[in-house]
C-alpha cells in the first residue's frame, strides 16, 4: 500500500488524534534492491601509481610497463569478480556465514520464513 | 519428429523442441556452434580426436570473411569492418589491401636504401605485423568519462577494457588516415600513419598521449565514479 | 577419407550444407611444383635468349630501359614494381622467345612478316612486347614503337582538322610526343649518315624539307612545328619504308593495341561533335602503311588487346574478332602468337622472384593458394601479391 | 401470445396504443373462463402439415455385379465415353485427400471422369475392327517397302487437318490450310540455284534437317491452297535456276560461307610471292586453315592451326 494516498484519505487531523491503523503494524516481507548498488570505484591506488610513473617519464608507456600491467590486471580482476558475484546473485545461491547479503538472497530468506500471523 | 507436433502436440512440447536464442535476432538456435574455419585449428581437432565429436553437432555457416586462407587475420577483418561505410565492404577491404601494399612499398624502399645487411634485417617487411604493432601502440590505458556532480560535469579518468581500447586505437588510426589533403589517397596516408604508429610516433600516438595527459590532469576526480 | 568427412562436417551450413573446403587443398596438392634451378639468368642480352631460358628472369640494364621506355612502353603497374624492386626484371616467356626466334630466322629480303600477339587481359602481352623491343634494340633494328594505340584514339589530348588531307583529323600533341619517343629510342641510328630523306616534303609556302637531309631533321621538324606533327609521322613512315627497301636500315614496327585502328569508332570528335572513324585519323594511315607487307628489311610485331576498344565489346580476345574483317584482311597472312597464362614452372619462378625481392614473405601453402586464386593469370597474381 | 399483440401494437400510433393496452388488461382477468380469441395479425399456421418426403428413385445396383466373367467387353463399352463406375468392373482408386489414407474409390470420383480413357480400345476390339477393315484395304505397293524408298519416290509431303466440329457448323476453319514439305536435296539444283532457292525461301528452310516447309492459307478452299502451294514451289524452283545480271555483283561480304578462292587472303599471298597461288608451296594447307578459321569461328585450335600454316608458308621456325 502507498503511504501518501493513505494519509490523504484521512483528512485533517483533529485533537485528540485517534489512532488509526493505516498501514499494517508489521514489517514488509521483502527488501528493496536499491541500497545494493556498490560503488564502481576500483583500482585507485594502481591508477595513481600509473599516473605517477607516466608523469615522471613524460608519458612514455614503455618505461612504466610494470605499473600499467598491474593496473590492467587489477581492472580485469575486478571485472571478473563482479561478473562472478553477479552470476551467483542471479542464481540466488546462499553463501553460509555471509554477513552482508544481497537483496535477492534476503528476499529469498524472507520468503522462506514469512511473518507469523 | 518436427513434422507432427505443430498439429498434435501441446505448446509445452513445442517449447521443448525449439530453444530460441537469447537475443531473438539470430537465425540459429542457441545450440548451434560457431564454425571452425581455420585450417590449423581443424588439423588440431582432427589430431586430438575432438573432430569426431563435433562432426554431428549442428554448426553455423561461416561468415563471408571467415576463410581458411593462410592470410586470414581476425584483427585485420575487424579493421576492415571498422573502416566500412554503408556496408560497402568491397571498398573497405580494397582500401586495407592497398594500405598493406603501400606499407610494403615504403618499407622495401627503406630496405633497399640501407647498405648494411644487419640493418636491413631489422626492417619489418610484413604489413600485417606493422598493423598489429601500430594498433598495440595506439591502445590507450585509460579513458575519460563525463560524470555530473552538483551540476558540474567532470571528466573522470576510468580504466578501460581491452576491447574498447582496441576499438579506440583503430578508430584513431583511421581518423588520422582521413586527415589529409584532398589529393592524397586515403590508403597512402593510412599506410604512413600505421608505419608511424608502429614506430611510436605520429598523430594517432599523439592522440593517445593527449588523452593520458588529460587523464593525469583530472586524476583528482578519479574517485568520482557513478555510485 | 574419414578426415575429409570430419573436416567437411565441421564447416556445415544450415539447412543445406555447401562445403567450404580449405582453399589450399583444392589445388593439386599431391603434385609438388616443379622448380627451376635458378629463377634468374645472368644472360641479360636478349640476343641470346632461347627456349632454355623460359621461366627465368633477366634484368633490363637501366640505360637500355631509359633509352627504350622513358616515354612509355611499360605498363604503369610494372613501372611501380620496378621502382619498389630496385631493378627492372622481365620474365623470359614462350611467346616472346618464339617471336625473337622467328625474327632471327626471317629472310629480310622477302616482304615484311607480321606477328600478332593475342591473349586475355593481364596475361602479359605488353611485357612480351617490351622483351621483343629490347631484342630489336640489341639487334640493331630501327624501332618504330607505339606504346598504346588507345592513348591516341581513345584518350587523345587534342584534335584539329588536317590541312593535308581533307576530311582527316590530326592529333598533333600526341603525334609530337610520339616523335620525341621515336627520336629518343633511335637516337643512335638517326646519326647514321645513310638515313637520309628520299623525297622533298613541302609543309607550307615557306617551310619544306628538301631531299637528302638526315632523317633526324625531318623528325625535329615535326617536333618543333607541332602543327605538322601528324603529317610528319605519315611522311616518316613512308621514308622509313623506302629506306628499308633500299637496305639502309632494318626496321621493327611494334604496336601495342593495334586493333584500335580497326575499331569502328574512336573518342575523337570533330567540330560538329561527330565521332571520327580511325581511318580518318591521320596517324592511322602511317601505321597501317608500316604494317603492310609491301616492303623489305622489316618486320612488324603488334598486339591485339581488348582494352584498346570500348568495354561493351570485350567479347573475345582472338585476333579475327578484335581486328574485324578489314583488319584481318589487312594483316593476313600474319603469325598469331598466343600469350597464355603462367605455366606451373613460370608461376613458381615468379613466386621465387617475389620472395627473393622480399615482396612476398615465405609461408607454407602460399604457392598453392595463390595459384588457385589467381588462376595463373600474371596480372591477377601481381594484384594478389600486392597485399600479402 | 401476449407478446405478439404487444409487438403488433408497437407499430401503431400512440393513441391506439394506450387503448389497446387497457383492453389487454381487461381481457387478462377473464382469460380463465372464456376461450381467448387470439388476434391473429400475422398469419401463422397452427398446424404444420407433414412435409412431403422426397421420393428418391431407386438406384439399381451397379451393373458390374451382374457381369459374367466371360462377357464381351467390346459390347459393354463399344465407343469412347467418360468413365462410369457402375460399368467398369475394376476396383480403381484415384485422387488424394488425406495423408496416409487410401485414395478415393471409383464412385462419384470426378478425377476418374475427367481423365480421358481408352477402355473402348482393348486389344481384342482393335483386332476385330482391323479384321473388318481389312476387306477395304489394297495391298501395299511393291518397291516401297522401306521408309527410305518412300522418301525417295515420294519426296513431297502435304498435310492438312480434317476434323469435324460438334458445334452448329461442323466445318473446321483450319481445314483449308495446306502444309507442303520436302527435302531440299530431293530437288535437282546446282550450287547457284541451291543458294538462290535458300535465299528466296528464307526461314522456311530448316538447316538442321534440310526440309523446306511451305504453308498456304490465304485461299478459302483447301484445293485452292494446295494449288497455290504447288505453284509456289514450281515458281521458286524455276526462279532459282535463273541467273540475273545483278547477281554478278555478289561480293565476298555477301557470301554465306568463306570462299578462299575469291578472298583478299589469296590475293595477299599471291602478291607476297609474286606468283599464282597454285605454285606456292603449302598454299593448300594455308587456304584450308584460313577457311576453317573463318567458317568454324575462332578458337584456340583453329587459330593455332592458322599460325602453323602461316609459318609453313613463310618458312618460319615453328
Amino acid at each position: 500500500m502507498r503511504i501518501l494516498p493513505a494519509l490523504w484519505a484521512r483528512g485533517n487531523p483533529k485533537e485528540p488524534v485517534p489512532f488509526q491503523e493505516i498501514l499494517p503494524l508489521k514489517l514488509r516481507p521483502f527488501v528493496s534492491g536499491k541500497g545494493d548498488k556498490t560503488s564502481n570505484v576500483c583500482c585507485l591506488y594502481e591508477m595513481s601509481l600509473v599516473f605517477g610513473c607516466l608523469k615522471e617519464n613524460e608519458f612514455k608507456e614503455s618505461a612504466c610497463g610494470r605499473e600499467i600491467k598491474s593496473f590492467q590486471e587489477c581492472f580485469t580482476n575486478y571485472n571478473k569478480q563482479k561478473y562472478i558475484t553477479k552470476e551467483r546473485e542471479a542464481k540466488g545461491i546462499l553463501t553460509p556465514g555471509e554477513k552482508r547479503l544481497p537483496y535477492r538472497q534476503l528476499n529469498k530468506l524472507l520468503r522462506m520464513y514469512p511473518n507469523e500471523k | 519428429m518436427f513434422t507432427r507436433p505443430l498439429l498434435l502436440s501441446s505448446k509445452l512440447e513445442l517449447t521443448r523442441c525449439f530453444k530460441f536464442p537469447q537475443n531473438g535476432m539470430s537465425q540459429y538456435p542457441s545450440y548451434y556452434i560457431k564454425p571452425i574455419y581455420s585450417n590449423d585449428k581443424q588439423t588440431d581437432l582432427i589430431k586430438s580426436g575432438e573432430a569426431q565429436k563435433l562432426a554431428h553437432v549442428p554448426t553455423r555457416a561461416a561468415l563471408n570473411d571467415q576463410t581458411s586462407s593462410i592470410y586470414h587475420d581476425d584483427l585485420i577483418c575487424l579493421l576492415v569492418n571498422y573502416l566500412m561505410k554503408d556496408g560497402n565492404k568491397l571498398l573497405a577491404r580494397d582500401l586495407v589491401e592497398k594500405t598493406m601494399e603501400k606499407i610494403k612499398r615504403v618499407q622495401l624502399e627503406k630496405y633497399h636504401k640501407l647498405a648494411n645487411e644487419e640493418e636491413k634485417e631489422k626492417v619489418v617487411l610484413n604489413p600485417r605485423a606493422i598493423i598489429h604493432q601500430a594498433i598495440t601502440n595506439v591502445k590507450p590505458i585509460l579513458q575519460l568519462t563525463p560524470i555530473k556532480r552538483g551540476g558540474v560535469t567532470y571528466q573522470v579518468p576510468v580504466p578501460i577494457t581491452d576491447r574498447r581500447s582496441q576499438f579506440l586505437s583503430m578508430k584513431w588510426l583511421i581518423e588520422a588516415g582521413n586527415e589529409k589533403e584532398r589529393t592524397v589517397r586515403f590508403y597512402d596516408q593510412f599506410a604512413y600513419e600505421l608505419i608511424d604508429a608502429a614506430n611510436n610516433t605520429g598523430r594517432a600516438v599523439k592522440k593517445k598521449q593527449d588523452l593520458h595527459k588529460q587523464c593525469e590532469m583530472n586524476r583528482a576526480y578519479a574517485h568520482y565514479r557513478w555510485s | 577419407m574419414l578426415n575429409s568427412l570430419v573436416r567437411r562436417s565441421l564447416l556445415r551450413k544450415v539447412p543445406v550444407q555447401p562445403i567450404i573446403l580449405p582453399v589450399a587443398h583444392l589445388s593439386l596438392e599431391t603434385q609438388p611444383l616443379e622448380r627451376l634451378q635458378s629463377f634468374r639468368t645472368s644472360e641479360n642480352n636478349p640476343l641470346n635468349h632461347s627456349d632454355d631460358h623460359i621461366g627465368q628472369f633477366y634484368t633490363i640494364p637501366s640505360e637500355h630501359k631509359k633509352k627504350l621506355f622513358l616515354y612509355g612502353g611499360l605498363p604503369r603497374s610494372y613501372d611501380t614494381q620496378t621502382k619498389t624492386f630496385n631493378e627492372s626484371c622481365l620474365m623470359i616467356r614462350k611467346p616472346s622467345v618464339d617471336v625473337i626466334n622467328c625474327l632471327r630466322h626471317v629472310d629480310y629480303s622477302k616482304p615484311a612478316v607480321r606477328f600478332i600477339l593475342y591473349g586475355k587481359k593481364g596475361q602479359g602481352k605488353s611485357l612480351s612486347l617490351a622483351h621483343i623491343i629490347h631484342y630489336g634494340y640489341s639487334a640493331g633494328f630501327l624501332i618504330v614503337h607505339v606504346p598504346w594505340v588507345g592513348g591516341w584514339l581513345r584518350r587523345c589530348q587534342e584534335s584539329s582538322i588536317s590541312e593535308f588531307k581533307p576530311g582527316c583529323i590530326d592529333t598533333n600533341l600526341d603525334a609530337a610526343a610520339w616523335l620525341v619517343h621515336f627520336k629518343h629510342q633511335n637516337s643512335h641510328l638517326l646519326d647514321n649518315p645513310d638515313l637520309r630523306t628520299t623525297q622533298d616534303h613541302v609543309w607550307s609556302k615557306r617551310e619544306s624539307t628538301p631531299k637528302d637531309v638526315p632523317l633526324g631533321e625531318l623528325v625535329d621538324h615535326g617536333i618543333n612545328r607541332i602543327k605538322f606533327a601528324s603529317q610528319c609521322i605519315v611522311v616518316l613512315a613512308e621514308e622509313i619504308k623506302q629506306l628499308s627497301r633500299e637496305g639502309k636500315c632494318k626496321t621493327l614496327v611494334v604496336v601495342d593495341g593495334f586493333n584500335g585502328f580497326f575499331y569502328p569508332n574512336t573518342r575523337i570528335l570533330t567540330e560538329k561533335k561527330e565521332v571520327v572513324h580511325p581511318k580518318n585519323v591521320t596517324v592511322t594511315e602511317a601505321f597501317l602503311n608500316l604494317s603492310r607487307f609491301d616492303w623489305k628489311n622489316g618486320a612488324a610485331v603488334v598486339t591485339v588487346d581488348e582494352l584498346a576498344i570500348a568495354e561493351k565489346d570485350h567479347i573475345s580476345h582472338f585476333p579475327r574478332y578484335l581486328l574485324g574483317r578489314d583488319g584481318f584482311e589487312h594483316m593476313d597472312p600474319f603469325v598469331p602468337v598466343a600469350v597464355p597464362t603462367y605455366t606451373k614452372l613460370e608461376f613458381t619462378s615468379c613466386m621465387d622472384y617475389y620472395r627473393e625481392r622480399r615482396w612476398v614473405l615465405p609461408l607454407d601453402g602460399q604457392d598453392e593458394e595463390l595459384q588457385f586464386l589467381s588462376a595463373m593469370n600474371p596480372y591477377r597474381l601481381m594484384l594478389l601479391c600486392n597485399s600479402v | 401470445m401476449w407478446n405478439i399483440i404487444n409487438l403488433s401494437c408497437r407499430c401503431n400510433n400512440t393513441k391506439s396504443h394506450i387503448k389497446l393496452w387497457t383492453s389487454t388488461i381487461f381481457h387478462r382477468s377473464f382469460s380463465e373462463e372464456l376461450e381467448f380469441r387470439v388476434l391473429n395479425l400475422k398469419t401463422t399456421r397452427t398446424q404444420q402439415s407433414a412435409r412431403k418426403r422426397l421420393q428418391k428413385p431407386d438406384v439399381l445396383p451397379p451393373r458390374t455385379n451382374k457381369m459374367p466373367i466371360d462377357q464381351d467387353w467390346g459390347n459393354v463399352w463399344p465407343g469412347p465415353r467418360s468413365f462410369h463406375p457402375a460399368t467398369v468392373p475394376l476396383p480403381i482408386r484415384q485422387g488424394f485427400t488425406q495423408k496416409k489414407a487410401a485414395p478415393p474409390s471409383k464412385y462419384a470420383n470426378a478425377e476418374l471422369m475427367k481423365i480421358p480413357n481408352f477402355l473402348h480400345l482393348t486389344p481384342p476390339v482393335i483386332k476385330r475392327q482391323c479384321e473388318s477393315l481389312k476387306r477395304f484395304c489394297t495391298p501395299w505397293p511393291q518397291g516401297l517397302e522401306t521408309d527410305d524408298k518412300c522418301e525417295k519416290y515420294f519426296p513431297l509431303h502435304t498435310a492438312s487437318s480434317s476434323y469435324c466440329y460438334s458445334s452448329p457448323s461442323i466445318r473446321d476453319p483450319l481445314a483449308r490450310i495446306v502444309t507442303l514439305q520436302l527435302k531440299l536435296s530431293s530437288l535437282q539444283l546446282n550450287e547457284h540455284a541451291k543458294d538462290k532457292f535458300r535465299r528466296i525461301v528464307g526461314d522456311r528452310y530448316n538447316e538442321e534437317n534440310d526440309v523446306v516447309t511451305i504453308v498456304a492459307d490465304r485461299c478459302p478452299l483447301r484445293q485452292q491452297n494446295y494449288d497455290y502451294a504447288m505453284y509456289l514451289l514450281t515458281a521458286v524452283y524455276h526462279e532459282s535456276w535463273n541467273v540475273e545480271e545483278w547477281e554478278k555483283n555478289k561480293s565476298d561480304l555477301d557470301m554465306e560461307i568463306y570462299d578462299w578462292n575469291v578472298s583478299r587472303s589469296k590475293k595477299n599471298i599471291e602478291s607476297i610471292f609474286a606468283k599464282s597461288s597454285n605454285e606456292i608451296l603449302k598454299s593448300d594447307v594455308y587456304s584450308n586453315a584460313v577457311t576453317s578459321l573463318m567458317n568454324e569461328g575462332e578458337n584456340d585450335y583453329t587459330v593455332s592451326k592458322y599460325g602453323e600454316a602461316v609459318r609453313e608458308l613463310l618458312q618460319l621456325p615453328p
